[in-house]
């Protein structure tokens, strides 16, 4: 037995020589592949690597609910309408697409396509993918967003028929899709992973059949599927069977999942990466200066928005002149310009610029404390005290991240400066400070909103009604109400914009929210690749990307 | 040679002489004293953490700027006579930042060390004293609570404390205190079978003197040491959980979270890593080399 | 020796099942769900997902359904990767942080040993300063700095290797030292103790008396007495070790087990909690009990074991 | 007689943090072949320290060897590198250590460890080695050799234990065996049987034996020659007979005394020496023994007493053989042992200065 | 003759070592113990000398058996305060003078800590004054009570040892082994002091060892156990003059006495279980073959030796 330990460890030393010895010409090697790269303009290889983070929770469009799993199908499915390079939607799937009169009947009709193992892409493809979605078996915590659809909420909350649902394929070209009510954003929709198209040959044979990538795989995009190893890379292939595949560059995209911005950031100054930051990665903060002085930052904002929630049910923030002190007394541009540093749009209203382009300037000016010193006093003044210091302690929640963490120390930081108001931090583990947030259970919280589609009333109707399931505020107006009900039945464009309009000004003036800043994605990118396409809701599209 | 017959007097025994101890009297702790002195690594340990522990109680005081300010125009700036270890992401000063940051994790070792001491001399020492099913129960019960997912129960404490020093300091004994409960009972069982322990119940002695009086200065070597690697180990778990993003409530600073945000900023701002790092492992470095040379001059073995 | 082992694996399933039923207690008393988004759901679909995945049956059923699961070992769908079920994640992760332990396992006992032995030979000269101010220094730098130093200067600065990912044996290199740099220093001041011990042993006085040479009586007499305690902290290490390190993982971007252990807990995804608790539980508690076994094999006498002295 | 081994003025000292501790201080004795030296004296007498010195065994530093020489066969050990030490040790000289529980590998089968020494100094294939280990367990009286080779140490008694040693120390044929209380840690029965042991194979390989021991019993049993050993120095040297029966330093009258016999049923005080070895570290000024010593002269306490020779072969360090001192009567229970011995001279000779 | 101080009847201390096994260290011992005397107990080591005293003094609890100390069983007592009381009375020397004192202590400490545990000092300074008082008895002084005791020899140590159990004023006290690691020369001082305090405090020892010829010296009648069992009891010249029992011989045989003439001419006699041959149905006990001389043996045998004895 000693005989032989004594062998075990003497291989290991051999061994882990060895190892070390062969390693060193395996680095070799990578070290050239990174100059192949730059190499011969002419016969660029049209390779993509690109970061995605984290490992997609599910490929299936019917249980996808995440950037990750959303930014996979894009680029693999197809839907009636993808949104285009100037980020409205254009037909996709469908090569024709009716309007009813009263906006709320859209007939589909579907172009010569196939599903890459070679079955046709029919209208009951669709059917049975939104239907599927629908089925409250089926587990898909985003069918919500087929709710447009008529009787679609109906069938998935309530034990409504199924067969009620509003779409329906005439034949296998042609889709139905009757709507509960005119929805003027529904084009844009059709391109969301919700409403993508699902192989139901395949899936009715396979329910698992989304599990992993292999010939039950089959997609209609740009793309095709190749390789899913969990937790580690994504690899997608052209899909030659794509009808729009002369359009396609890129022959292949890796998608590796890193979820430390600083290795991202590393890996795309080693060459290994050609994309890092937003919308599928992310940048460290520690770097946008220094990239911005290199002139390599790119930055885009994109519908969504960073904020502080308040408590309107009870302690000093319940009084609405307190909350509007809160929001006029920090200096948003220099949180942007010193923490943020990615160009973000100072927020002083809760709909992105992007759908109202008047909120570039906002409700209020930023950092205007004398207006902020009146609130409070106003404010004190309501709730019987002389002085802030009497006000009872603030506590700012946030959930734990180094970008939370900074944020809410200069504004801690801002308000003691500006108002003297004492505020703590308290940073809370994600679920726990959800859980919270959810149940009322805090002052201030910060809390973010990514818009899914690009239309005002994604940013609006959260606040419907204090027990709405994003509200967090406890705050509701009869007003705000009846607007966002009138808006819904309106089928004028501009009439439905200024309600939404209004709607945004109640709220605005009563300020249940603090809005911070508006997001920007902040990437850099490999100098010869082109054409990825960034829409306004922070979707990335590889379809048109190509290196030069 | 010439000796003079009167030396040849018979003058017989000199007992007093002859049990005269002519060593000056040594206590154990006086002699350990001695043989770590000789130990120049652990000499050097022990003065590093003087300066250290000095550094801690006198260093935020050196500077004029405080922990805490922010002052967003002046971040990020390198090291320079104004401020000597250069700015942090908020413009907070990073000296003043790293000895505020030295008394919280110091702070937070040495709390969660005696915590350890505590709860780990109890469990270990009647574990082992009692034996028999006492022990086994008692220590499956540790055993169960290393299998335990160690964030679930931080996240638990977290939830059931709120955030803040004292729960940070509970999190790290969570589990912290089996390692030493395991190595008093390693010691209780061979100490208590030893014939000073057995004279002393002879004498009618109860549990907790034996205890008190024999089981536990006799473990101290191995206590003594395990604490010296429990302190570092505590300053370790706190940069995890920082890491993790369970760390403490800012602005207050601890090397851990200190660390931790530098880490990102290593390609620009290195100091923002490099001083809480190099700190960190100065002080893990210097409570273990003490604790190596304790374990040296407390060994029995190398005593003669 | 059969019933030693029966014994022992009896006691595992003990301890294996109350390290079950305290995780599930304590995750369940945790705030959050499985659902819990920022994205908040309407309640008629959570409560739709809750049935489900039977999370609406009161306490005792779900506690015995997953019981049963344990025992089937099939821990079930994970409730954030939909397309995997706990087994596929364990299975695809185990191998990756398996691989980069044994590296890293490998690396820390043959440099640990050979430190250690060199320090206990040459104490207090200047080998053995030089050998614990290397190990000292290993335990010294926590293992996220160490990555992020190595990572930094010998991957981003000298390109003698790749940034991240788990590819080649070349990507397995600076994540492997990174998990080696502490329990390497571990084993090396317990060799070094443990060798001090043995090296003053009678036994070794014995052998020296025989005329055998300093080398021979270290390999032959020495270390292999010498490794007794290193044997017993393998157990728990190899354990930790085999089982990934979130730190190192996502710092370098390896797709393995490790993540899994505080992203679980994070996204409150109950099935993997438990999985990855019992497959950790089940690694520790049998090498553990390997090492109490290769212990028998090193050291003849612990067959004995277990009795009391009378005399 | 042929003189295996000569030691000449040794000193020996170990560095301590109390300071240095002066183990052996200017011993000398020669050995001859064949015959058996016992050492005695009470614990921290230097009598373990100066068996090791011969075979270098004590670790240095903190030992050191400030002083003296020991000449095996001639040659003289002290400036011996390890190198050469591996040769002599083993091969030329053998030694077995006190406690047979743990001076013996416990994780090393007992053929292994007889073999290493076999296959060192006598270039045996592993199965000659084997072989021979298989002989030389039968020779210790240790029945079924063959299945014993294959055990460890733990599956031996202390008696079988000790024999094992006692085979591994012989295997390669020392011409000294060097036995440091060989049976101290023994039953009284055991020790009988190793004590026979040891004797037979003396007399079979003629090996020359220095046994060390503290029990009088033991010595008188195996002795040809003693040397008492006090405070790190040899106080009385003489054949077995001439120490039991014919001593002359008070501090052998002392041990001999001190002992109880089982012969009558004599219940009066026994004659214990009082009080404490002194501490090596400061040796006292004069005579170590004085202070202990019932019979001490005034000059004990100033000046070292020389040796002096008694007969040919009996030599004694004590200021009671100086023609001035007293006559002095040693203790009764000595005095009933005295018996005059052919050999003595008339007169003790001085035969080198104290220092 | 005498008063009975000790009974012991019918003493067993059987050690679970695992796997079932048993060891009988004292399997079924009876003896008295008369108050002043001295018992030597003698034996090779495990044959369960040791184990006995200890199960005397309580250190374990007995199997089976009684033993009545006044009368009173020492096994059944419950209260803290009876068995308090009881300590007082019965105290022990130990065996090894290194591991008897608590290293931690000083002296004074050590001496002091029955005092302190009976409350039998009412301040401080009596409790120094006792302390040196018995410091005197054992020939040590004051000086030495601030010392710790690794600054003493072995027997200065043992002299501390008892020390110690003479601070609660004990009648009995149980000696084991307490001389045999110490030097030749030492010995005799620890005996002479034994001796002398039995003399001027009426002390009744058990003295437990193997060193026969001491035993013999200080005894006055002693026991011979063998495997757990005792075999021979006599007063101590009628031991040595008429050894009865096979293993008594050999064990008388086998000491090795300071004289080289007899050693020369000793011839040594083994001992070996089967000569008593005893068939089945032979009851073997402790008979009385003459007047206080106990013989474990057959009644067959009890003739034999009968017939043997010389006056």
């Amino acid at each position: 037995m000693k005989k032989r330990l004594s062998i075990f460890f003497s291989m290991l030393l051999v061994l882990s020589m060895f190892l070390a010895a062969c390693g060193g010409k395996d680095g070799a090697d990578s070290g050239e592949k990174g100059g192949d790269k730059d190499a011969g303009k002419s016969d660029v290889p049209q390779e993509l690597s690109v970061n995605i983070n984290t490992e997609p929770p599910s490929l299936h469009p019917g249980l996808a609910k995440d950037a990750t799993s959303g930014t996979v199908l894009r680029q693999t499915f197809e839907g009636l309408t993808r949104i285009g390079e100037d980020g409205q939607p254009h037909e996709a799937a469908a090569e024709k697409i009716d309007i009813s009169e009263d906006q709320k009947v859209y007939t589909f009709t579907l172009r010569d396509a196939t599903w890459s193992n070679g079955d046709p892409v029919t209208a009951k493809d669709f059917e049975y993918a939104w239907k599927w979605a629908l089925d409250p078996n089926n587990q898909s915590e985003y069918a919500y967003q087929l709710y447009y659809i008529k009787g679609a909420e109906d069938a998935n909350l309530n034990g409504g028929s199924i067969d009620d649902v509003g779409v329906v394929a005439k034949d296998d070209k042609t889709l139905e899709v009757t709507l509960a009510n005119p929805t003027p954003f529904f084009l844009e929709l059709t391109a969301f992973y919700t409403y993508l198209p699902i192989n139901s040959k395949i899936a009715e044979a396979n329910p698992d059949w989304a599990n992993d990538a292999g010939e039950n795989y089959t997609s209609n995009g740009p793309f095709v599927m190749t390789e899913w190893s969990h937790s580690d890379k994504i690899l997608l292939e052209k899909n030659e069977k794509y009808w729009d595949a002369d359009t396609v560059k890129l022959t292949n995209i890796e998608m590796i999942m890193i979820n430390d911005p600083n290795t991202e950031l590393s890996m795309f100054d080693n060459g290994e990466l050609d994309w890092a930051g937003a919308p599928t990665g992310a940048l460290p903060t520690d770097a946008m200066q220094a990239l911005k002085d290199e002139g390599r930052l790119v930055t885009k904002s994109i519908a969504g928005i960073y904020n502080y929630k308040f408590n309107t049910t009870e302690g000093p923030t319940a009084n609405a002149n307190i909350r509007k002190a809160l929001a006029h007394a920090i200096n948003r541009q220099e949180v942007i310009d010193n923490i943020l540093q990615g160009e973000q749009l100072p927020a002083m209203g809760i709909v992105p610029p992007s759908m109202f382009p008047e909120n570039e300037k906002g409700y209020f000016p930023d950092n205007d404390v004398e207006a902020a010193k009146e609130f409070l006093q106003k404010g004190l003044e309501e709730l019987g005290y002389k002085d802030p210091s009497e006000l009872p302690a603030i506590v700012l929640s946030y959930n734990t991240s180094e970008a939370h963490q900074k944020i809410a120390q200069a504004i801690q930081d801002m308000w003691k400066k500006n108002l003297g108001i004492e505020v703590t931090l308290e940073n809370q583990e994600w679920a726990v400070y959800l859980d919270k947030v959810h149940s009322l259970d805090y002052q201030v919280a910060r809390m973010g909103w990514l818009g899914d589609f690009n239309d005002a009333i994604n940013f609006l109707e959260m606040y419907r009604d204090a027990d709405g399931g994003n509200n967090d505020t406890g705050w509701e107006s009869k007003e705000f109400q009846d607007l966002l009900a009138t808006s819904a039945t309106e089928g004028d464009h501009d009439a439905r914009q200024q309600m939404l309009k209004d709607a945004e000004a109640v709220f605005m003036d009563d300020m249940p929210v603090l809005p911070i800043y508006f997001y920007t994605n902040n990437w850099v990118q490999a100098d010869n690749l082109k054409d990825v396409v960034v829409s306004g809701l922070g979707d990335v599209q590889y379809k048109w990307a190509h290196f030069e | 040679m010439q000796i003079s017959k009167d030396k040849f007097q018979l003058v017989g025994t000199k007992i007093s002489e002859a049990e005269k101890i002519s060593k000056p009297s040594l206590s154990f702790w006086k002699d350990v004293f001695i043989r770590f002195r000789k130990n120049k690594l652990a000499m050097f340990g022990l003065v590093l953490l003087a300066i250290l522990i000095f550094m801690a109680i006198f260093g935020p005081y050196m500077t004029e700027y405080d922990y805490a300010t922010n002052d967003l125009t002046n971040k990020n700036q390198a090291p320079s006579s104004e401020h000597w270890f250069g700015t942090d992401d908020l413009g907070r000063d990073v000296f003043a930042r790293t000895w505020e940051g030295a008394r919280i994790s110091i702070f937070i070792g040495v709390a969660a060390a005696l915590i350890d001491l505590f709860i780990g001399v109890l469990w270990g020492g009647i574990s082992g004293y009692k034996g028999g099913r006492t022990d086994e129960m008692m220590m499956r019960f540790a055993d169960v609570l290393y299998g335990v997912p160690y964030l679930l129960l931080v996240i638990l404490l977290m939830v059931v404390l709120g955030q803040g020093l004292g729960t940070m300091i509970l999190a790290m004994t969570i589990t912290g205190w089996i390692n030493m409960a395991r190595i008093v009972r390693g010691q209780v069982l061979s100490l208590k079978s030893q014939e000073y322990v057995l004279a002393s119940k002879t004498l009618g002695a109860n549990t907790s003197r034996i205890m008190a009086k024999h089981l536990i200065p006799n473990s101290m070597a191995p206590i003594l040491v395990t604490m010296t690697l429990t302190i570092p180990n505590a300053i370790f778990t706190e940069a995890f959980l920082s890491f993790i993003g369970l760390g403490l409530t800012p602005p207050l600073a601890s090397w851990g979270t200190m660390a931790n945000d530098g880490l990102p900023a290593i390609r620009y701002y290195p100091w923002r890593l490099f001083f809480p790092a190099i700190f960190i492992s100065l002080t893990i470095f210097a409570f273990n080399v003490v604790g190596d040379g304790l374990r040296d001059a407390l060994d029995p073995r190398l005593r003669k | 020796m059969a019933k030693y082992i029966g014994k022992r694996l009896l006691y595992m399933l003990i301890s294996l099942w109350l390290i079950i039923t305290a995780t599930f207690f304590f995750m369940r008393i945790a705030p959050g769900n499985p659902f819990t988004s920022e994205k908040q759901l309407p309640p008629e679909i959570e409560a739709n997902l809750n049935a489900h995945y039977g999370l609406d049956k009161p306490w005792y059923a779900q506690y015995g359904d997953y019981l049963l699961k344990v025992v089937k070992w099939d821990f079930g769908p994970s409730f954030k990767y939909k397309s995997q079920t706990v087994n596929d994640l364990i299975s695809e992760g185990f191998p990756v942080s398996f691989i980069l332990g044994m590296e890293a396992i490998l690396l820390a006992v043959a440099f640990g040993l050979i430190l250690g032995i060199i320090a206990a030979l040459k104490h207090n000269k200047w080998q053995d300063y030089t050998a614990m101010i290397i190990a000292v220094a290993g335990i010294s730098v926590p293992s996220f700095i160490m990555a992020t130093f190595l990572q930094y200067f010998l991957a981003i600065k000298m390109g003698i290797f790749p940034v991240a990912r788990f590819e080649t044996f070349m990507h397995t290199v600076l994540p492997a030292l990174a998990l080696a740099s502490t329990p390497m220093a571990f084993i090396a001041r317990l060799t070094r103790s443990s060798m001090l011990e043995v090296m003053s042993n009678d036994y070794i006085k014995t052998a020296k008396a025989k005329g055998l040479s300093q080398g021979v009586i270290t390999v032959k007499h020495a270390i292999r007495n010498a490794l007794l305690p290193v044997v017993t902290y393998m157990g728990p290490l190899t354990a930790g070790i085999l089982t990934g390190s979130f730190v190192i993982e996502r710092i370098f971007g390896i797709p393995g087990l490790g993540a899994h252990f505080v992203t679980s807990i994070t996204n409150r995804d109950y099935t993997v909690i438990m999985g990855v608790t019992v497959f950790y539980s089940i690694i520790l508690l049998a090498s553990i009990l390997l090492v109490d076994i290769a212990y028998g094999i090193i050291d003849p006498r612990i067959k004995l074991a277990g009795g009391k002295k009378g005399e | 007689m042929e003189k295996i081994l000569e030691v000449k003025d040794l000193e020996v000292s170990f560095q301590t943090y109390g300071g240095s501790v002066k183990a052996v201080r200017g011993v000398s004795f020669d050995l001859h072949k064949g015959e058996t030296l016992a050492i005695v004296g009470e614990s921290g007498s230097g009598k373990s320290v100066t068996s090791q010195t011969i075979m270098k065994l004590i670790p240095m530093p903190p030992g050191k060897i400030t002083g003296g020489q020991i000449l095996f066969n001639g040659d003289d050990i002290v400036p011996k590198t390890e190198k050469q030490m591996e040769k002599i040790r083993g091969k030329e000289i053998s030694m077995i250590f006190q406690d047979p529980m743990t001076s013996l590998n416990p994780t090393m089968k007992i053929g292994t460890q007889i073999m290493e020494g076999l296959i060192k100094h006598q270039n045996m294939s592993k199965q000659a080695a084997k072989t021979r280990a298989v002989e030389l367990l039968n020779l210790v009286g240790i029945p079924m050799p063959e299945r014993r080779v294959n055990q460890y140490p733990h599956e031996f008694s202390g008696g079988m234990r000790q024999r094992a040693m006692i085979a591994i120390a012989l295997a390669a044929n020392p011409k000294l065996l060097i036995a440091d209380e060989p049976t101290t840690a023994l039953d009284v029965t055991i020790q009988a049987q190793i004590l026979d042991l040891m004797k037979d194979l003396q007399s079979k390989m003629d090996t020359s034996i220095i046994f060390i021991t503290h029990d009088l019993g033991v010595v008188a049993n195996v002795a040809d020659r003693v040397a008492v050993m006090y405070a790190g120095q040899i106080v009385e040297m003489g054949t077995v007979d001439e120490i039991f029966y014919d001593p002359r330093h008070p501090y052998t009258w002392g041990l001999l005394a001190s002992m109880p016999s089982l012969d009558n049923d004599n219940k009066a005080e026994l004659a214990a020496i009082p009080g404490t070895p002194p501490d090596l570290t400061n040796p006292p000024k004069g005579d170590a023994f004085a202070a202990r010593n019932q019979y001490a002269l005034a000059i004990d306490f100033e000046e070292e007493p020389p040796m002096y020779q008694i007969s040919e072969t009996h030599f004694a360090k004590t200021w009671l053989l100086h023609p001035d001192a007293p006559k002095v009567e040693p203790p009764e229970a000595v005095k009933n042992r005295m018996r005059q011995l052919s050999s003595t001279f008339d007169q003790a000779v001085l035969v080198k200065e104290g220092k | 003759m005498a008063e009975k101080l000790l009974e012991i009847k019918n003493l067993k201390q059987h050690f679970h070592v695992g796997k079932g096994n048993t060891v009988k260290a004292v399997d079924g011992i009876t003896f008295d113990i008369y108050k002043g005397e001295t018992l030597g107990l003698v034996g090779e080591s495990g044959c369960g000398k040791s184990t006995t005293g200890r199960t005397i003094i309580r250190l374990y609890d007995a199997t089976d058996g009684q033993v009545l100390f006044n009368g009173e069983d020492v096994h059944g007592k419950k209260s803290a305060k009876e068995l308090k009381k009881f300590n007082r009375k019965m105290q022990m020397i130990f065996q090894d003078p290194y591991a008897s004192l608590n290293p931690r202590m000083t002296v004074a400490d050590i001496i002091a800590e029955g005092i302190d545990i009976h409350g039998l000092a009412k301040d401080k300074k009596e409790r120094m004054e006792k302390v040196y008082e018995l410091l005197e008895t054992v020939g040590l002084n004051k000086e030495h009570a601030n010392r710790y005791p690794h600054e003493f020899s072995g027997g200065q140590r043992q002299r501390i040892g008892i020390a110690r159990a003479l601070a609660v004023d004990p009648d009995f006290i149980i000696a084991d082994e307490p001389i045999s690691a110490l030097d030749v020369s030492i010995q005799a001082q620890v005996v002479n002091l034994m001796k002398k305090l039995q003399r001027e405090k009426g002390l009744t020892y058990l003295f437990i060892a193997h060193d026969l010829s001491m035993v013999k010296y200080i005894s006055d009648r002693i026991g011979v156990m063998y495997f757990g069992k005792l075999v021979e009891l006599a007063s101590a010249e009628d031991l040595y003059n008429n050894p009865m029992h096979p293993y008594t011989r050999s064990l008388l045989s086998a000491i090795p006495l300071p004289d080289p003439d007899t050693e020369r001419t000793r011839k040594r006699v083994s001992y070996d279980p089967k000569v008593h041959n005893y068939s089945d149905n032979e009851q073997i006990e402790m008979r009385e073959i003459v007047p206080g001389h106990y013989v474990y043996c057959s009644e067959k045998e009890a003739q034999t030796y009968k017939a043997q004895y010389v006056k």
